[in-house]
């Protein structure tokens, strides 16, 4: 399994290197004008001032070479710069790549605790009232566009109930933490500022639920699935044979079991929500990566678009890997094969 | 013992070896270790002649079976089959011998295609011959009332069957395109005794009127010896005894064939409450990782130094043992190795 | 002796949902067994022997129908809350299944679950102390390395070795009941002897009662006291292992018997039994043996036998006392006769 | 041929009832749903309904007997719209999961069976593709194709089919090592027939339960490019292009609640569908 | 703590340097930071003192002498002199920025003295001094933004790096500094403390990201942002909350489609007659009444309600029968067909998409059969580039207060921007010399005879039927109940240093 894993970790700058010439040739083969950022309309008509444009961004040399460059960049560590911010594109998305790791891990958390809870009392009293009912609620996170549950939510609880603020990581009237982790919420905690713990958090409930709650339905499908396999199997009946009162079996046995193919898809979930949060983003104001590829995606920001594809992509193989080694951890026949 | 120089043997396995690469090095080049399922394993089938192969599990059998059968390539030694070298043959050219050689696997429910009816499925293997729509017709019914199966069941689809008409309907398969050699892995281990009988019978009528040559697979000794005219005892890839099945259970020679007998449980309790037993220590070592010289020398009870430091062969006798400190010989002992086309039970 | 038998079952039965409303796949099964003896069961693949087992430890899915009575050391387990049951499962009956690689827990180490096994029942014993009683247990049943093994997970164990973990599991509690469903099916020959061995000895030196669930008639004539032949749901036949073997009448017994190649019988035809067990779903009428009976009368198709005492053995067929004397012959059987 | 035989052709027939008898209830209501759908996308036009695309009334009219989900801004049938929606949204769905269905299998299946270089490529094409982010290369197809439902589709399936290759690998990597397949090897099958005939046929169950759940998710995929302008094209009532023009108006609220209702029904129904499937199909053993 | 005061808006920040930047948002920040010379009243019409106390030009409009204030100073401090000015002035000419149209014509910008600069234009212009009221004019210290990387010589164009520099930095002498700008999350001022005025209501202004309508409209009723300025009206209506006070105010932006008759598909078709007739189609009442509600007012020509030249206009209004059979007259009675290309846009509370869905309806009415491509900026861009749409949308909001802007920009001269979008290959198609000549007569000119001009010029632009506005949208001024000061500006967009808490 080491091994396996080495050999993944070797083979993910091949992969970044394939993602990012995708992005790379599929931006470029957009039929938009890539100056649309970068030349004002009134100059569009203005050969010279054309001119000293594309060559300021190196959009005047040939597409291979402008490869290359991209490539030869890339490999510094440098995603160029952003014609929509004008700022360094990894400076971009340090920024804000925090915010959105904190709401998805938020999200995460929130739609892990409640798939398991869930997953595992519908399995436990399967096709009872209570488990349509659990799935249905599940489901129905995953069922409605987020663009529009999510404006609902804000109405609700933000509009009518007043539970939770509104958009945005924090009030736009208070300062954030000091930059430590990026995440406002470990960074107040080791400010030991509590009332902006407390903001941040109210902050984060409805989109981290908003986005939790669109993984929920996966999450307790799986668990609820797999620990109705778990259940079928001889090792539930030697456990009872011994003696162990049902909750024992459930999480001792059949939920340590189905927790593998679960642990699989959260870490996909993870990678996935990361540039999926889009939406949630949005609709919540939230400064992430997500809002940032949307709005590079429609102005043909370029070395925006490269530079989250990249980031996204590694995030992807990133957890791919996490979860290869949360499934060698928590499955024990794979340690010592391979 | 008068045939054997007139007819060659049908089935002529020659230094067999596989070789299984397990895992990868880093770079994904080369394999991490390699599993030695089967070692330097020969042994010759005659015509209508049954050689039955046992051992414990994981010993190799099925990968030797699988070898001679092309499934896998063997990674040294030849197959011959009817004095053709099958083994550098590419998969064209195999085609043709498929028919001359064929497989009944161990369980009847996986060896079948579940989403085809039983005619569909012996229509398969019939493709070989290409026969015209007619002539499959009969032949299929032909074959099904060979196997001793109602017509109907031609229509039905496996799940339909009960576990012994599958197996039926496998070695229907089979003989289908009258094969000279039949490699039976374990036909009978899944099924119970009751219809293990029927089948063993079954096996050996068709024998007798297709005068077909059986490598017979099987870890159950009582069947073995039962259908076999000749056995090899195998033991981490290799052949530690082989000899005519009357000698080598009335007179086994090789430590692990005796512990292998005196551990069949007899169907007799008074039997069984006067039996001496020679229970063996320990487990099969793994094949990843076998011993050193006779790699039985860790179960054994006669082990001395000399078992760890050298590998004993292989005799080339009849009746032959790989053991540096053997049982002797019966009364066969002296006579050359060769394949016979003896009838148990007439000669013994 | 007036004491209460160990394990007294009467008239179990056990039935599951079909299409067409329940079907029993026990019916109405008769045990007895005392302390320190062994009592083997045979029969086909699908005649009951596993079920008529879970059925009485309460382990057969919820939807199961389980009635009858089967009494361990006096105590009714049938309908037993699962509370109660639970302090008897694990601590005065232990259990071995058939399959030890599925039967572990792949993802937790050995000893784990036999610690668990004991502090299931022992809330105060400590880890610790758990652990070396974990440790003793493995080297009881010949785990070389105990301490070692302990530590590993199910795969990294042989076959062997797993069933012997396996019965250190069962042994934990020292339980005076012992249920082994096919220990050893799935072991080589040399494994099974060593297996065997073992729980011979750990009977005796344990005193337990031990119920021996197996198709292979060997195995039950090389450890039983006593046997029971089931078929289709049914005991047919029942006696103590000499007179099973040896004063067989029952026509099923005798098929089981003659159909295993043995030494001797190279070299000539097997004596198969025709026909296929009966689905539960479709037992004919009668004795469910009868279709491919050779000794089937036409009332065998009607009325289904009850176990009488037929010399030294109580065996369920009309026939019965005509086998046992050798006055008949069997005929083909009436469906499915095929030439052979 | 058997599978024209008039058995075989009853045993198809009657398995479809009866697989439909077996699902648990919440799949059964799945089916329902579903068939309504299906009803309404081949039928709708003969509905007496009023023109989807035209006025109908003044703008921005709650429900009412006359327009029971009330007007959208253009003053048009919110019910009516919705209804004439499914033609546009399901068909979409269909298409994308049965060319990524089609597309990602045929491949998962060659680079399953035939291993090594095939294999290969096609799997680290599929890692590639799996791992752009999944939103931002459908924007990015869409952008370089210009918008509409076509061509959101287009970028669905590239999004899409990655996923079966996976699941048809897996899948085929598992049945070629079973023992029908030897069997028909050694019976002188060639490795096209091998793996078209003996492997493929059963390889299908997970895609289908996949593939059931995930036409939901894409009919809401679709919804979400429609927000992000790269769906539908005005003024096909298309679901996910009504419901965003309902979250600009968002007080109106009935605008979105009729749309947002279909694909809420056609999510949960596929949902339930797959997991009834599940149950059914993954006991382990026949039956 | 200081007092904050938080706006909601969509941010479409492209750059934060004066000479490059434009946009709403960039309008509001630079009127915070920066100070022009001259600034537009509350009237919205009057120019008023800011930098330059006082002012004077010529007869001719070509000669502007500008006074400065000799108290103002930079926010570093330093005093603002007619050096800074020079420098501003030529930076924004050569920078070829966006606003740099402000600058066109300018023959020479020299200091007088430290407090007097004199700037001569090439033409008359009678709109040059409404031009440096744009915030886009605002006055840097020279010094601090050339130690930025600023250059303003004739190499600006190319060799200027600046640019980032600005996102962090301000040089004006405006009431607020810039203090943190994160893009499209938050632009953080906070009063200058040098600054020479008034200081401004509150201490510190947050600009928050709040992407649309609704959200700013649930933000504000939360209270977690003090004004919102992106309402759309059918939002405004539903809220009805004590502490909100929202006025809704004509505004200066106005939305139009275009034809462009040089499109390849169009050729000979999109004759004049043919444009006259389909404008015969449109229902300029309904438009409003389906975009905004009923909130906003027609407009005849592409100059906003209110600007000089458009008091006595007529607009347009449908006359179906009459698109008819001027359809027929032109051959074209049995209609044809036409893709309409436009920016996939909600601005200024209208939805593009749902104004060209009315406009499909109403040309289908006359059997013009329109099909719809909303499509992002770029390629927006790219195809009106290429003359590969039929007929556009897009909207427009003041730079300044002047009508100048758009003559230069809706005035079919040729070479103007939209003689090369609509006439494409075929500028015949669309070219009106006329309204060259007027321009220059109404720069010449001021006071009612510009007016005039600019009129006559209006009329000319309607004649032409490329460019046809359909709404000018009312604005949601969206506020707390208790804030004050807040008004909406021709030139400067949201004031901030005006605003207060009660
Ligand atoms: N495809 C394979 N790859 C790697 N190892 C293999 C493969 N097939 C078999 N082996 C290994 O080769 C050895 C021999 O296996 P084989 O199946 O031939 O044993 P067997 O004697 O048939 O056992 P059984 O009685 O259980 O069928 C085993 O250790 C097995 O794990
Ligand atoms: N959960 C269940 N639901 C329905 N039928 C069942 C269930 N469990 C067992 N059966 C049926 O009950 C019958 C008896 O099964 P049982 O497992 O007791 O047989 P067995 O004698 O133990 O066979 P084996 O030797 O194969 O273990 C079989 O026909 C089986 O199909
Ligand atoms: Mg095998
Ligand atoms: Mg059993
Ligand atoms: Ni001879």
């Amino acid at each position: 399994m080491l091994r396996y894993i080495i050999r993944r970790i070797l083979g993910v700058p091949f992969l970044l290197f394939g993602v990012a010439s995708v992005a790379f040739l599929l931006s470029q083969s957009t039929k938009g004008d890539p100056l649309s950022a970068l030349v004002p309309e009134r100059m569009m008509n203005n050969p010279e001032i054309v001119s000293a444009v594309k060559a300021q961004w190196g959009l005047d040399q040939p597409l291979p070479v402008r490869y290359v460059i991209y490539m030869k960049n890339l490999v510094q560590g440098d995603m160029g710069t952003s014609f929509n911010t004008r700022r360094p594109v990894a400076r971009d998305i340090a920024d804000r790549l925090p915010a959105t790791l904190e709401l998805v891990t938020a999200a995460m958390i929130i739609g892990t605790t409640f798939g398991m809870g869930i997953g595992l009392l519908s399995a436990r009293f399967r096709y009872s009232l209570f488990d349509n009912a659990a799935r249905g609620f599940a489901l129905l996170g995953s069922s409605l566009p987020i663009f529009w549950s999510g404006l609902i939510m804000l109405y609700i609880f933000s509009v009518q109930l007043k539970w939770t603020p509104g958009t945005g990581r924090l009030d736009a009237r208070s300062t954030p933490p000091e930059h430590i982790t990026g995440f406002y919420s470990i960074d107040s905690l080791l400010a030991g500022d509590w009332a902006l713990l407390g903001q941040t958090l109210s902050h984060l409930a409805l989109p981290a639920f908003v986005l939790g709650w669109s993984v929920v339905g996966i999450v307790a499908r799986l668990v609820r699935s797999s620990l109705l396999e778990a259940l079928s199997q001889d090792y539930v009946r030697t456990a009872r044979a011994k003696g162990a009162p049902e909750r024992v079996v459930l999480i001792n046995h059949a939920l340590r079991n189905a927790l593998i193919p679960v642990l699989t898809v959260l870490g996909f979930t993870f990678a996935y929500l990361i540039t999926g949060a889009v939406l949630t983003e949005a609709i919540f104001s939230w400064p992430g990566i997500g809002s940032y590829a949307v709005a590079a995606a429609r102005s043909l920001d370029y070395p925006a678009i490269g530079g989250v594809t990249i980031v996204g992509a590694t995030a992807f193989l990133l957890a791919n890997l996490a979860t290869d080694i949360a499934y060698a951890w928590a499955n024990p026949r794979i340690k010592v094969s391979g | 013992m008068s045939l054997h120089n007139l007819t060659p043997p049908v089935l002529d396995v020659r230094n067999l070896s596989k070789v299984f690469p397990i895992g990868s090095n880093l770079l994904g080049t080369k394999p991490a270790q390699m599993l030695q399922a089967v070692s330097d394993v020969s042994f010759r089938v005659a015509q209508g002649e049954t050689f039955g192969l046992v051992g414990e599990s994981g010993c190799g059998k099925s990968t030797l079976g699988r070898c001679i059968l092309r499934l896998i390539d063997p990674t040294q030694g030849e197959v011959l089959l009817a004095g053709t070298d099958i083994t550098h043959l590419n998969a064209a050219e195999m085609r043709p011998l498929r028919q001359d050689l064929q497989i009944v696997f161990q369980d009847p429910m996986s060896s079948l295609h579940p989403g085809m009816t039983i005619r569909r499925i012996l229509a398969e293997g019939l493709r070989l011959l290409k026969l015209d729509a007619q002539t499959e017709a009969a032949r299929i019914a032909e074959l099904i009332s060979l196997v001793q199966l109602p017509a109907d069941v031609a229509d039905r689809y496996p799940h339909e069957l009960s576990g012994g008409q599958r197996q039926r309907i496998g070695i229907a398969r089979a003989i289908s395109v009258n094969p000279k050699v039949i490699v039976l892995d374990e036909p009978v281990s899944a099924l119970d005794v009751s219809i293990q009988a029927g089948l063993l019978n079954l096996l050996r009528s068709l024998q007798e009127r297709l005068n077909i040559a059986y490598v017979f697979i099987a870890h159950d000794l009582s069947v073995v010896r039962y259908v076999s005219d000749r056995i090899g005892v195998m033991y981490l890839g290799r052949i530690v005894e082989t000899g005519r099945a009357s000698d080598l259970f009335d007179n086994p020679r090789h430590p692990y064939t005796q512990a292998l007998l005196s551990a069949i449980p007899l169907a007799d309790p008074r039997a069984e409450r006067k039996r001496a037993r020679t229970v063996l220590e320990g487990d099969l070592p793994s094949p990843l990782n076998p011993p050193s010289g006779c790699s039985f020398r860790t179960r054994c009870p006669r082990a001395r130094p000399l078992c760890a430091a050298e590998r004993p062969l292989l005799e080339d006798t009849a009746h032959a043992v790989a053991c540096h400190f053997p049982d002797p010989a019966g009364t066969e002992a002296t006579a050359r190795a060769t394949p016979s086309t003896l009838q148990t039970g007439e000669g013994a | 002796m007036t004491a209460a038998p160990l394990l007294e079952i009467r008239d179990l039965r056990a039935a599951f949902r079909g299409p067409s409303g329940f079907v029993e796949a026990v019916r109405g099964v008769d045990f007895t067994l005392n302390a320190g003896e062994v009592l083997g069961i045979v029969g086909e693949s699908g005649s009951g022997k596993s079920v008529a087992m879970m059925a009485l430890l309460q382990l057969l899915p919820a939807q199961a129908r389980v009635s009858g009575s089967a009494k361990f050391k006096g105590r009714e387990l049938i309908g037993m809350p699962q509370r109660q049951i639970r302090h008897i499962l694990g601590r005065e009956i232990g259990c071995i299944f058939q399959d030890p690689l599925s039967a572990f827990n792949p993802v937790l180490t050995i000893g784990a679950q036999i610690i668990e096994a004991i502090r299931l029942h022992d809330r105060k014993i400590s880890k610790r102390a758990a652990l070396a009683q974990t440790i003793d247990l493995l080297a009881s049943v010949s785990i070389p390395e105990p301490e070692r093994r302990a530590q590993q997970y199910p795969h990294e164990f042989s076959g062997g070795m797993r069933q012997r973990a396996m019965i250190a599991m069962a042994l934990a509690n020292n339980p005076s009941l012992l249920i082994a469903d096919e220990p050893t099916t799935a072991l080589d020959v040399t494994v099974q002897a060593q297996i065997l061995d073992l729980l011979r000895r750990l009977a005796q030196e344990r005193d337990i009662g031990m119920v021996l669930i197996t198709h292979d008639l060997g195995v039950v004539a090389s450890m039983a006291r006593d046997i029971s032949v089931m078929y289709s749901g049914r005991v047919v036949e029942t006696g103590s292992a000499d007179s099973v073997f040896y004063d067989t009448c029952h026509p099923y017994t005798r098929g089981l018997i003659a159909a295993m190649p043995s030494l001797e019988s190279v070299g000539t035809l097997l004596t198969p039994i025709d026909g296929t067990p009966p689905s539960i779903f479709d037992r004919p009428q009668g004795c469910s043996f009868a279709p491919r009976c050779g000794y089937a009368l036409p009332a065998c198709h009607e009325t289904d036998p009850e176990l009488r005492q037929i010399g030294t053995t109580r065996a369920a067929c009309l026939r019965a006392e005509e086998i046992a004397a050798g006055t008949v012959r069997p005929t083909a059987p009436l469906s499915e006769s095929l030439p052979v | 041929m058997a599978s024209t035989s008039p058995r075989a052709r009853m045993r198809a027939l009657s398995s479809g009832r009866a697989l439909f008898g077996r699902l648990p209830l919440t799949g059964k209501i799945g089916v329902l749903i579903l068939l309504f759908w299906a009803i309404t996308v081949v039928s709708v036009q003969f509905w007496p309904l009023v023109d989807p695309l035209m006025m109908a009334g003044r703008r921005l009219q709650p429900p009412s007997g006359a327009h029971w989900l009330g007007t959208d801004a253009l003053g048009r049938d919110v019910f009516s719209r919705t209804l004439h929606g499914a033609a546009y949204t399901i068909p979409v769905a269909v298409m994308v999961v049965v060319f990524a269905v089609v597309i990602g299998s045929a491949l998962g299946a060659i680079a399953g069976y035939f291993g090594g270089w095939f294999d290969a490529v096609i799997m680290r094409t599929a890692d590639v593709t799996l791992s752009f982010p999944p939103i931002l290369l459908a924007m990015t197809v869409a952008a370089a194709l210009g918008p509409g439902l076509p061509n959101a589709g287009l970028a669905m399936i590239i999004v899409w089919w990655p996923i079966y290759a996976r699941l048809m690998r897996a899948q085929v990597l598992e049945v070629r090592t079973r023992e029908h397949v030897e069997a028909a090897i050694a019976g002188g099958a060639g490795r096209g027939r091998v793996l078209v005939v003996h492997i493929l046929p059963l390889c299908w169950t997970p895609t289908l339960i996949n593939a059931t759940m995930d036409f939901g998710q894409v009919a809401l995929l679709a919804a979400s490019l429609s927000f992000i302008g790269l769906g539908a094209v005005p003024p096909s009532p298309e679901w996910g292009s009504m419901i965003s023009e309902g979250a600009s108006k968002f007080y109106s609220w009935w605008i979105a609640f009729g749309p947002g209702m279909a694909i809420l029904s056609v999510v949960l129904a596929t949902s339930f569908l797959g997991d009834g499937l599940r149950d059914i199909f993954d006991r382990r053993g026949p039956q | 703590a200081q007092e904050t005061l938080v706006v909601g808006r969509s941010m479409d920040v492209n750059s934060l340097d004066p000479s490059r930047a434009f946009c709403d948002t960039c309008q509001v920040y630079l009127t915070a930071v920066y100070e022009p010379l001259l600034t537009l009243g509350e009237d919205n019409k009057t120019l008023v003192p800011k930098l330059a106390t006082t002012w004077e030009n010529n007869d001719t409009f070509t000669e502007f002498t500008f006074n400065l204030n000799p108290d103002a100073v930079f926010s570093d401090g330093s005093p603002v002199e007619a050096s800074d000015v020079v420098w501003t002035f030529e930076r924004l000419r050569n920078l070829k920025g966006s606003p740099s149209f402000l600058m066109d014509g300018t023959q020479s910008i020299e200091a007088v003295d430290t407090h007097t600069v004199k700037i001569i234009v090439e033409a008359p212009n009678s709109e040059f001094l409404n031009k440096v009221s744009a915030p886009y004019t605002g006055i840097m210290n020279a010094e601090a933004a050339m130690a930025g990387g600023a250059l303003a010589d004739e190499s600006a164009a190319t060799a200027d790096g600046a640019e980032g520099w600005f996102l962090e930095n301000s040089v004006g002498s405006g009431p607020f500094v810039l203090t943190n700008y994160a893009p499209e999350d938050e632009l953080r001022l906070t009063a200058n403390s040098a600054y020479y005025g008034t200081a401004p209501g509150f201490g510190e202004v947050v600009i928050t990201q709040i992407q649309d309508s609704v959200s700013q409209a649930q933000a504000l009723e939360t209270g977690s942002i003090d004004i919102a300025m992106q309402i759309d009206a059918d939002t405004a209506k539903n809220m009805n909350n004590p502490d909100v006070v929202t006025e809704i105010v004509p505004s200066f932006n106005f939305v139009y489609f275009a034809f462009m008759p040089g499109s390849e598909a169009m050729k000979g078709k999109l004759t004049p007659p043919v444009r006259e007739a389909l404008t015969y189609a449109v229902d300029y009442d309904g438009m409003i009444e389906f975009t905004v509600g009923g909130n906003g007012n027609k407009i005849a020509a592409p100059i906003p309600n209110g600007f000089p030249g458009t008091a006595n206009l007529m607009p347009r209004s449908q006359d179906v029968e009459k698109a008819k059979s001027m359809l027929a007259d032109a051959g074209l009675g049995d209609g044809f067909t036409m893709e309409a290309v436009y920016p996939n846009d909600n601005v200024y509370g209208v939805d593009l998409n749902i104004m060209m869905q009315k406009l499909q309806q109403d040309f289908a009415q006359v059997g013009v059969d329109v099909t719809l491509k909303p499509v992002t900026y770029p390629v927006w861009r790219e195809d009106m580039a290429n003359g590969r749409a039929d007929l556009t949308a897009v909207y427009y909001a003041p730079d300044y207060y002047g009508s100048g802007q758009y003559a230069a920009y809706f005035g079919m001269t040729e070479g103007s921007t939209w003689v090369s979008r609509a006439g494409y290959k075929s500028p015949e198609t669309v070219v009106n010399a006329k309204e060259g000549e007027i321009y220059a007569a109404a720069l010449a000119a001021s006071g009612d005879a510009a007016d005039a001009k600019y009129e006559e010029l209006a009329k000319e632009l309607m004649a032409d039927n490329v460019i046809i506005p359909l709404v000018s949208p009312n604005l949601v001024l969206a506020h707390r109940s208790d804030i004050q000061g807040v008004r909406y500006s021709a030139c400067c967009n949201l004031p901030l240093a005006e605003i207060s808490r009660k």
